[in-house]
């Protein structure tokens, strides 16, 4: 797939929560086509210590308003700096980056996200729905703080939720959410993303049940374009480049 | 139009900027943002007599104005770079000059031999300054002899235009500039990347896998162009400035400084039109100026 | 509330943050932004035997996340300090530490010689490192041999506290720890400036009268952190980490590289309140963490 | 004099000329005392290559709305980066830094800015009218556009504009103005600031006559308060610090 460079004019930043915002971003061109689970390499311009761009999913797009939109948690000084882009602001991207997701086998998928995680899950939800799969929304976070817009997702598919302190839906992590102890089975694919060891944990449950498992990885980048060789996971086939031959990776590929 | 080209022994660059090894892949990475072809040569990533599958994950970590990386020349070896690689790239139209590694004298000698035929594939850049490697690397270009060793046995098997990539790691550049000189080298590229160390105090661990990586980016450039400066004094070969240029005026003052050509590394993946616009950039500087050949800038820095 | 006490030889710390040579002037000059009391330690400007006037304006260039300085050492000489600068400052309830420069080996140890008997100047601190003066400075600290020399001569006349501020344009910054720690340095400090250039690619001049200069702030912080690691496992002397220190994190990865105090430069120029920043953040870092004592975090790197 | 370290909050970014601007700021604690060519020390927190903070003249100082303000020219990234600054915007400042101007020893004053070097004239002028001198204010700059809000010296003195050009006032450099032909032995005192070489001319024009003349000079700067000796002049009493011991200083102690 082609990939560009464009000045984006933020038209919204819309904070969530403290920790997470929505920024809505107008393409100067007409929006090229964007697959679920590709990202944007951001170019932070008003902070003092973010040097290199920054890697977002992109959590939507609208191609009738020519709008994309990024989904961020504040976890560092680049992503603050984002959080406090107005309207009218220009945001540089290089996107659309990376490989997408695959469809499943059979009807019923099972998309799972920790908190912002979600932010890819938006778009593999709609396509699925759109092409008659049945997706399941399974959101987790540590508090109901961390579990963003899932209204979002509720025209596509069935919305789940857990939180690690029982504030919103079941209590636990995602993978004691009682989908994975009763329907599990049902689902022919698995789809997630979020931190490392909740990866790893729907990557192991789904092997047992030999279910096809995609999970979306966020390895530190530096070029997002194939060049620098730094976001390199092991795979059984050898190194591969999250940002060009991942970010979402079969977790069976993987070491 | 001012005149942009230069030459580089016996390239002659359609104009001065080049990209640095192991920023630009090997250039089809890039042609989705920018026509290649205008670039004045293309530094490849790396290439090693054998396969490398480079270090472990995490190799990379952003610091103030720069990053550090410890990638560890990952590539498949100079048989896949012929024969996979190169019939991707020899279409294009501007130099490809293979940025070679190894661990011993005799993998660099293997290296060069190989890509000696190949007919677009117009030099080599001996990198005798990899910190990130345990063997060879680094350690080639931080002592003299052993700088001196590399070089003279590679130009023994290797025809074509030799630039040897010099370590900054080192108490005197330019004595190190002068002892490839001496063994033939026919251009000297000024700097490879400064060995750094990044730790997340969080987690009270070393960020990169390797401990240790090579920093580049604008946090370096005072350090580069002061040793492009002394270099440049020191030999009379050319010397290719590089190590943090992010725009044209940097370039400039690469030249001025006594470079002859310059690489952009780094700032390529903060944008990767960069090359382009430090294309653009020189020319309009030189019009500017009432500058009618580019040539004229290198070593004009007046002291 | 952790114990942030450390001791550098027979020097006790209330903290390890102390303020780098050169950037702090003698202490009063941040009187009206912080309670210099707080600090661990001062360490003066640099004293020599005679009057200095320094290098001609301009003496320094801003660079990505950095500077670049050419001050040449400029003070009125190790008699006006003890006449006229040490009275003003002798109040201060906190480790007064000399910065010690000259031309010559005598002319250090005339410094040190009369340094010796100030009893509010706890220790000195060797300055083998400046890139800045045409005469000694710099070429004391890049060749083993010289390093040895000066800080023997200057132990046989000093009796307090000695630490050797080492420079880090050298290949192999641990040698040269051993050699000042084995002719009787008590401690090292890591590092000084890095030697740069800038140019005003307009003016096609060096931006500094003395065309190169000394890098310091973020920029250079990678390159230090890789140096105190090294040079701390190369020595048995505590090590005195600086070079970049901008906040209490960058201050705790020196602590886990091996550091046992630090020092903080060019950021005070940027925030003259970061010192106190930089203790109370160690402080808050250590109570978050369930660390008693900073001293657990001296060299508590996980790798 | 004390320095202070503040946060104060952008009342109002007024754009002059498209190349000036003058940013109003408002004191958090009621502002000290700021004499005419003292400066602050500026940290640019919103640009992503500016590392040391900027000094800037004091350009008014409004003690009753505890407001202070900058009179500032974009040349580079720093300035650039406070044009952008907007109505609510916080900006640190290290200040009042430096020394002022003596007063003169008879009635009439000359006062000289070129360009931007006018800023610390406002005050100075200010100053001198309220003790009963008589300041003349004389405005070069290269052209109409370089004159920046002359209206403001009005109630404090006889305003003179002069521009390379002659888009505004009289043709010429400031120091071809018919002010240094006609009335110049009737001044007791000169002040200059602007670019080098106007600023040299003014000095020797003054020293011809015999009137005392102080300049504000510009040298770079690394802390503003005395700390690091990077922006010293050559007196005949050898190095001063531009920042501590200027950044005003007697043409005739200049080397
Ligand atoms: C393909 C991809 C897609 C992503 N999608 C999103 C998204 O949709 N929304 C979102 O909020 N974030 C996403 N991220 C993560 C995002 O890139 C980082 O949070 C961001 O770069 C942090 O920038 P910062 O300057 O705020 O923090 P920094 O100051 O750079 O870092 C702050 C802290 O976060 C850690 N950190 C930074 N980046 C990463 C990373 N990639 N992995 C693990 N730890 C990291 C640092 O080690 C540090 O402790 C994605 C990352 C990748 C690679
Ligand atoms: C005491 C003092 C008072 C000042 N008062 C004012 C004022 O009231 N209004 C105002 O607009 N400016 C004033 N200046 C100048 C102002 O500090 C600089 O213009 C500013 O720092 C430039 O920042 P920048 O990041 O935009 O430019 P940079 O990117 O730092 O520089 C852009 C260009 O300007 C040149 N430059 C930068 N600073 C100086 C300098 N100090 N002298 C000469 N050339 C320089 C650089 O060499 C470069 O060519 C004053 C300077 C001093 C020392
Ligand atoms: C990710 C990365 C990979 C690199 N790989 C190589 C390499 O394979 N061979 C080499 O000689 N230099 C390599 N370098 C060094 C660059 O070519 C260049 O010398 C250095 O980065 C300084 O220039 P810059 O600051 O413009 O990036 C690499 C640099 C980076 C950042
Ligand atoms: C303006 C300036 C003046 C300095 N003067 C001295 C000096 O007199 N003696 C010395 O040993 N180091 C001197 N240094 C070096 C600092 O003490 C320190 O080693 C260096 O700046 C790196 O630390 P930093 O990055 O925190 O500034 C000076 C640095 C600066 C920026
Ligand atoms: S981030 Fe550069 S190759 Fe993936
Ligand atoms: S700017 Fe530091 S002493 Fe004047």
């Amino acid at each position: 797939m082609k990939k560009f460079i464009h000045d984006f004019v933020v038209t919204r930043n819309h904070h969530i929560t403290d920790d997470y915002f929505a920024i809505y971003l107008k393409c100067p061109v007409s929006l090229p086509g964007i697959l679920p689970g590709q990202f944007a390499e951001v170019l932070v311009s008003n902070s003092t210590t973010t040097y290199l761009r920054r890697p977002f999913s992109i959590y939507d797009a609208d191609y009738e308003k020519n709008e994309l939109s990024l989904l961020i948690k504040k976890v560092g000084d680049g992503t603050a700096a984002l959080s406090k882009l107005i309207e009218g602001d220009v945001l540089n991207l290089v996107y659309p980056l990376g490989n997408s997701f695959s469809m499943p086998s059979g009807k019923k998928a099972l998309l799972v996200g920790g908190g912002v995680g979600i932010a890819p899950m938006l778009m593999l939800a709609k396509l699925l729905h759109s092409k008659g799969y049945k997706p399941d929304v399974l959101i987790g976070g540590r508090t109901a703080d961390d579990i963003i817009e899932p209204e979002k997702y509720e025209p596509y598919g069935k919305v789940f939720i857990t939180t690690d302190d029982g504030s919103a839906g079941e209590k636990g992590m995602v993978t004691q959410h009682s989908l994975f102890a009763e329907d599990i089975k049902t689902y022919s694919a698995i789809y997630a993303c979020g931190p490392d060891p909740m990866m790893k944990a729907v990557g192991r449950i789904a092997a047992t049940h030999d279910i096809p498992c995609e999970i979306s990885l966020e390895n530190t980048m530096a070029c997002g374009i194939g060049a620098c060789l730094c976001c390199v996971v092991e795979t059984i086939e050898g190194n591969k480049t999250t940002c060009m031959e991942g970010p979402v990776f079969d977790t069976r590929m993987l070491k | 139009m001012p005149e942009l080209s230069v030459n580089v022994h016996k390239l002659l660059l359609k104009n001065p900027v080049m990209s640095a090894s192991g920023t630009f892949g090997y250039g089809p990475e890039f042609d989705d943002f920018i026509d290649v072809n205008r670039l004045g040569g293309i530094l490849t990533k790396a290439c090693t007599s054998k396969n490398r599958d480079g270090n472990r994950y995490p190799r990379m970590a952003e610091t103030p104005s720069g990053m550090l990386n410890s990638v560890g020349l990952q590539n498949k070896g100079v048989d896949y770079f012929i024969n996979t690689i190169y019939p991707k790239i020899e279409h294009y139209n501007t130099h490809i000059i293979v940025n070679v590694s190894d661990s011993t004298v005799e993998g660099y000698m293997e290296v060069a031999e190989k890509l000696n035929s190949l007919e677009k594939v117009t030099g080599i850049e001996l990198n005798i300054s990899c910190p990130n490697v345990k063997e060879g690397g680094m350690a080639f270009g931080t002592s003299c002899p052993m700088a001196a060793s590399v070089t003279k046995s590679v130009r023994s098997v290797y025809d074509k235009t030799m630039i040897v990539k010099l370590s900054p790691n080192v108490t005197n550049i330019a004595e190190i500039a002068k002892a490839v000189e001496d063994e033939g080298a026919d251009s000297v590229s000024v700097i490879n990347t400064l060995l750094g160390m990044a730790i997340d105090a969080e987690k009270r661990k070393p960020v990169l896998s390797t401990i240790t990586g090579g920093l580049s980016g604008p946090a370096i450039k005072p350090i580069a162009l002061r040793m492009v400066w002394q270099v440049s004094k020191a030999v009379n070969i050319p010397v290719i400035g590089l190590g943090g240029i992010s725009n044209a005026t940097d370039a400039i003052e690469f030249l001025l400084a006594g470079a002859t050509a310059i690489q952009v590394g780094t700032a390529n993946f903060v944008d990767p039109q960069v090359c382009i616009k430090i294309i653009d950039g020189i020319e309009a500087y030189c019009t500017r100026h009432g500058i009618k050949d580019v040539k004229e800038l290198i070593g004009a820095l007046e002291c």
